[in-house]
């Protein structure tokens, strides 16, 4: 099979499984080895992509004409193959820890739940390999409707705004900005495919690539950065695996992974470097870091707490891309791995605790580890990723950003990293402490470990958090090819 | 032979089935002659479109009378797209007609239906085709009597009010154009369109010119419901019976819009008609007024069917934004758009006709939990929405697409912002009817779960999966589209 | 006022001269003012005429509704009949040139006969209007 | 060309202007459609006039005749008044209709009815 067939066939399967999903309704057990079965092969098939990326080779292909002279076709490049990778492996985990949650809670709807769960991921690997502006922005959109009856699963009034939310702010950042500049890219560079240095380069002026730039970063509201980033806490209303699928598997990694995507495909480094059109960006990435924990910190609700953790780790990402130096764009494709796996642990903890012990607020949490020690410990090892502590994933990533805004001599970027260090640390460390070293103040009898599924589950991401900081070798050499080194 | 003669064929043989239905007086006799002459009428508009490439432009005298003496049959690229489009539709909506209009109209009157569907399909072929301007008048008028007889036929006696309040501005805007035409026929001498684009440049006179440009757009802009004269189309599209509702949103004010862009491309002409003369910033604010208005005000509805009619409000300024660009992006846009937005909206006419059948009722309290009642003509009717909202993978992006092209193209970065804004207010109703299907329990005494008879549901497919099917591959219609956008920039010499 | 012997006797003289005056019309048609659109509604007068007099049952017994029905259907293709006769004999749509073999004579051939599908129709449509108010309008005024 | 050259387009905007008016300001549907009737024939004269010359015959060809009318205004004009003509009709039936569903043709009186429905 040539590696285009194979990226087509990537992009299939998670759409092939829905039939599959709906066929299997009246029989959970089957419906979820579909699930299992559909996420093994495209994560298998994935990765068996990985030595020919590696060696430089960027299958291509070309599916069918969308508008004239604008076809929707799928290249598989290092950026791309990493969040896929991502995407598909953590399916993999999510699909055990979701079919312990929803029959843990009893909650409805589950055929709904995992058809379009599969959905999200067939239009992430979709943005994933995205060859063009288009194709993107068409998988971009899909992975927007597929995710918003997830967001609204418990269809309650709160469920319904906070949809209401989530929808119109990512479809109106998308077709308010994002459109308009893709269809300004189109006009100006006359094509939409994603090319290494850029498709931009030399046919913009300063003032008009920080307007373009502008369109893109605010259209891909995603990435949530300030002011876009309220549909992130607004979709805690849905169960907490989808929770886990937005802020770890799909959503906002297609954000993160778009915005890379743009400054490094569209704009170009250097053009953009040469045009100085980025550094309005660093700053307002770098509001949004700080404003975002500072929130975070004040945040009692545990999945709040996350929620405006992930929008300033996400803040991350788009300041790393935002330096224009190739470090800081290998960090900001890292700390894309790094994240989502690291989140997911939080999450799935999160979630085990609302499972086991129905508990959603930071102040409930004392002494909760001494009852639960592996979902506390797992979520330990995900905060210490948060962070960017030893010995997790996290800190890998943060060291490439630090040293790319450090060669790029920006060092308001250095002092951002380094308090928002501080604040991460301080509105994870003392969940930890409560959980481990803070008597319980009311007896939680029954309070058990959650359903195995959901303990395994944390427990494998966690490790592979430990895992990417102790091998990171595989991982480092795409995000190198990212930058293009 | 026949190939010659295609043009005329096209527009006869409704005019002739429709005595036809009448003398026989059999309801089904009647379906299935006008199912047959609309499938015809879509084959031989087929040949024509596939012909015009070659010849350019074809040309048929009636009664051999050459022009511009005798009346001209004249079809380019343009024409030959609207009237594949309006025969096209009629054959997919009539295999739905069968069941609901016998439920609505009755059987004693369901052959009186069909030859008033086919008068009306042989009408509006006729404007689409003709290449003289009384005659489109004549055409205009034939379409719209038996318009207002076919939306009186509907379920409720507020049909009645709808069918008067649209004759009353139908005949208005007909009256109006021919005035117009009148103005025009006045200062040139001839009614041939061609004919009257070759002598116009001449006319020292300019002011019966304007006059007659003035007439003709308030005129056709009455029976093409562009804002402000829409007031006529929401009650109509509501009440009508549920195929008719279908045919007439997807094809009579498409075909109204066709001939404004006639007449000011062809016949005009756009220096006059853009440059000299003031139409383009005037249809411009027009248009954006009805994307603003009319999707507002299909927020608010609390009828489905009323909901998308206030839409058609809105939509049609997408395309009349398209035509008031005067350039190819603008007319391809605009072409795009209309025919995209007659495929949605007839889909999704037909899907509310599926889902009135089975419920009873189109207003939002009854027909809240339809994702789970019909749950295949509900998602289909989502897929119709996120086609009106301009969503990737559906044909309203294709067109929304060339439409951000063409605005941002001219520099008018404004208008693009609008274009999409106006998006969001599609999302708004859109979204609005995918809470209460998905988000809302079914209320007390609906049906059990199921969909509405095949020969409803299928057609409403058809339409639904050609709507993705363009969104998908866009190519062919925006194509055929910019072939069109350049018949009509080149104009008629 | 069907008893009233006057009028009756008048209309019964009127009738048959309206229709030939009619006819006269109809047929004149291609050399003086006239035509199938004034015949038909002369002819469409007469009748109602009769209804006026004789009431609307007898009228309708002496030209049911179906026949008036037909009647439109029937002029309308009469007339593209002719149409579709030129198309036949090799010419274009309504060509009445090759109807004859002297092109001249086609010209009259083909305007008497479209003027007879327009009287017929035009009869019948006025006669369909005729019926149609007449009928509903008495329906409801005998409601109290 | 004085004004009273122009009467031919005086009689036309007027006509139009009183029909379009009794169409708008009068709530019975029977007047409306007798508005409707004066601004159609408001085309008709606007067709008709410049189409007669002065000193001109009917269209027929005759000895001594020099100069004739331009009969094709005649034709169209004929048309529209079929037109007109069935406009009336369909116009006519459907007011009565209407007063036969709602007992009454005034329009004020058929909304609040409508309204009243929902």
């Amino acid at each position: 099979m040539t590696g285009g067939a194979g990226a087509a066939l990537a992009l299939a399967i998670p759409f092939l499984a829905v039939p599959g999903i709906w066929l299997a309704r009246r029989r959970p057990n089957v419906r979820e080895a579909v699930t299992f079965l559909a996420a093994v092969s495209l994560c298998g098939l994935v990765m068996s992509l990985a030595p020919a990326v590696l060696c430089g080779e960027r299958p291509a292909i070309d599916l069918f004409e969308m508008l004239p002279g604008l076809s929707v076709a799928l290249k598989v490049e290092p950026l791309g193959w990493l969040f896929a990778a991502v995407a598909s492996s953590l399916w993999v985990v999510s699909t055990f820890y979701s079919a312990g949650y929803l029959r843990g809670n009893d909650e409805g709807h589950q055929t709904r739940f995992f058809a379009c769960f599969a959905l999200s991921l067939g239009a992430a690997v979709g943005v994933a390999f995205a060859g063009n502006l288009l194709t993107l922005f068409l998988f971009y959109e899909l992975l927007t409707l597929v995710t918003w009856p997830l967001v609204t699963h418990h269809g309650t009034e709160e469920a319904k705004r906070g949809g209401r939310v989530y929808l119109g702010l990512l479809v109106g950042t998308s077709v308010l900005f994002l459109l308009p500049a893709i269809v300004a890219t189109w006009v100006i560079a006359g094509t939409l495919e994603f090319a290494a240095d850029g498709i931009l380069a030399g046919k913009l002026d300063a003032s008009s690539a920080a307007v373009l730039l502008a369109l893109f970063m605010f259209g891909i509201g995603k990435a949530a950065l300030m002011p876009f980033h309220r549909w992130l806490p607004a979709a805690m209303v849905a169960p907490t695996p989808v929770s886990a699928l937005l802020h770890a598997v799909a959503v906002v990694k297609a954000g993160a992974f778009c915005v890379i995507k743009v400054v490094v495909g569209v704009f170009g480094i250097e053009t953009l470097a040469g045009l100085g059109g980025a550094a309005w960006l660093t700053a307002v990435a770098g509001f949004t870091l700080i404003a975002a924990s500072v929130v975070a910190l004040r945040a009692d609700n545990l999945k709040r707490r996350l929620a405006y953790s992930t929008v300033s780790q996400l803040a991350y990402v788009t300041m790393a891309a935002s330096l224009l130096t190739p470090l800081a764009v290998m960090g900001a494709a890292l700390h894309l791995v790094a994240h989502a796996f690291g989140k997911i642990t939080l999450f799935f903890a999160a979630g085990s605790i609302y499972t086991a012990a129905h508990k959603t607020a930071v102040s409930e949490l004392d002494g909760i580890g001494r009852v639960m020690p592996w979902t506390m410990g797992a979520f330990a090892i995900g905060a210490l990723s948060m962070i960017g502590l030893p010995p997790a994933a996290g800190f890998l990533s943060k060291w490439f950003i630090l040293s790319g805004a450090m060669s790029a001599a920006d060092w308001l970027a250095v002092a951002v990293l380094a308090v928002s260090t501080l604040l991460n640390a301080g509105y994870y460390l003392p969940i930890v402490f409560r959980a481990f070293f803070v008597a319980p103040g009311t007896p939680s009898a029954g309070v058990r470990e959650a359903p195995l599924a959901m303990v395994a589950s944390q427990v494998v991401t966690a490790g592979a958090c430990v895992a990417l900081f102790a091998f990171p070798g595989p991982v480092i050499g795409f995000a190198r090819a990212v930058a293009g080194g | 032979m026949l190939l010659a003669h295609l043009p005329i064929l096209i527009v006869v043989l409704p005019l002739v089935a429709a005595p036809l239905v009448v003398l026989v007086r059999h309801g089904g006799v009647g379906w299935a002659v006008a199912l047959g002459v609309s499938a015809a009428s879509t084959a031989m508009s087929v040949a024509v479109l596939a012909e015009v490439p070659g010849t350019g432009v074809l040309s048929y005298a009636i009664g051999s009378w050459e022009p511009p003496w005798g009346i001209e049959y004249r079809i380019d690229a343009g024409n030959a797209l609207v009237a594949l489009l309006v025969s096209a539709v009629a054959t997919i909506v009539l295999p739905a007609a069968k069941r609901t209009v016998l439920l609505e109209v009755g059987a004693d009157r369901e052959y009186l239906f069909y030859a008033l569907f086919l008068l009306c399909l042989c009408g509006l072929l006729g404007i689409a085709l003709t290449g003289d301007a009384f005659n489109v008048f004549v055409f205009l008028e034939i379409s719209s009597l038996a318009t207002y007889a076919l939306i009186a036929l509907g379920r409720d006696r507020r049909a009645l009010t709808a069918a008067y309040q649209y004759l009353l501005l139908g005949t208005i805007g007909a009256t109006l154009y021919v005035i117009g035409v009148g103005l025009l026929y006045l200062v040139t001498g001839t009614l041939n369109f061609a004919d009257m684009a070759q002598r116009l440049p001449a006319v020292v006179d300019r002011r019966p010119v304007i006059a007659g440009l003035a007439f003709i757009t308030v005129g056709m802009g009455l029976k093409a419901a562009i804002f402000p004269l829409h007031a006529w189309l929401p009650n109509a599209y509501a009440h009508a019976p549920s195929a008719v509702s279908a045919f007439l949103a997807a094809t009579a004010t498409k075909v109204s819009l066709y001939v404004m862009m006639r007449v000011y491309y062809s016949v005009i002409g756009a220096p006059t008609a853009f440059g000299a003369e003031p139409t383009g910033a005037i249809l411009m604010a027009l248009s954006i007024a009805a994307l603003l208005v009319g999707s507002g005000a299909a927020i608010v509805q609390r009828d489905l069917r009323l909901m998308l009619a206030f839409s058609s409000v809105g939509q049609i300024g997408y395309i009349t934004l398209g035509i008031s660009l005067a350039s190819a992006a603008g007319m391809t846009a605009a072409m795009a758009h209309l025919i995209n937005h007659g495929l949605t909206k007839g889909a999704l006419f037909l899907l509310v006709a599926g889902v009135a059948l089975r419920l009873g009722g189109t207003r939002f309290e009854q027909i809240a939990g339809l994702g789970r009642t019909m749950p295949i003509t509900s998602f289909a009717i989502v897929i119709g929405g996120l086609s009106l909202i301009g969503v990737p993978g559906t044909a309203g992006f294709a067109s929304k697409w060339a439409l951000v092209v063409a605005a941002i193209g001219a520099g008018l970065w404004w208008v693009a912002a609008i274009v999409l804004a106006s998006s969001l207010l599609a999302l708004a109703y859109v979204w609005k009817f995918v809470e209460a299907a998905y988000l809302s329990a079914p209320p007390a005494g609906a049906p059990a779960r199921g969909e509405a008879p095949a020969d409803v549901t299928v057609p409403a497919l058809v339409l639904t999966a050609a709507v993705v099917a363009f969104g998908l591959h866009a190519t062919p219609v925006l194509e055929a589209s910019s072939r069109a956008a350049s018949a009509f920039l080149r104009g008629w010499p | 006022m069907n008893r009233d012997i006057i009028l009756r006797v008048v209309s019964k003289l009127l009738i048959p001269i309206a229709l030939i005056f009619a006819l006269y019309v109809q047929f004149h048609g291609e050399l003086g003012p006239g035509g199938g659109f004034q015949a038909g509604v002369i002819i469409a007068a007469a009748m109602v005429l009769h209804a006026l007099i004789f009431g609307l049952a007898a009228a309708r017994a002496l030209v049911p509704e179906w026949l008036v029905e037909t009647m439109v259907a029937l002029g309308v293709l009469v007339y593209a009949g002719v149409g579709v006769a030129g198309l036949l004999l090799g010419g274009n749509f309504l060509d009445y040139f090759v109807l004859a073999r002297d092109p001249a004579y086609g010209q009259m051939r083909g305007i008497f006969w479209v003027e007879v599908g327009v009287a017929i129709s035009v009869s019948g449509v006025m006669l369909k209007i005729f019926y149609v108010f007449a009928g509903r309008g008495r329906a409801l005024d005998d409601k109290p | 060309m004085t004004t009273l050259g122009h009467l031919g387009y005086w009689a036309t905007v007027a006509l139009l202007m009183t029909g379009l008016y009794i169409v708008i300001a009068r709530g019975h549907l029977v007047k409306k459609l007798v508005g409707l009737g004066l601004f159609q024939s408001s085309v008709y004269l606007l067709y008709i006039v410049p189409g007669k010359l002065v000193g001109g015959t009917s269209p027929i060809v005759d000895q001594g005749a020099r100069v004739y009318s331009n009969p094709l205004p005649h034709v169209l004009i004929l048309t529209a008044i079929v037109v007109g003509v069935a406009t009336l009709a369909v116009g006519l039936a459907l007011a009565v209709r209407i007063r036969e569903a709602y007992g009454t043709v005034e329009e004020d009186e058929i909304l609040a009815a409508d309204d009243h429905d929902g």
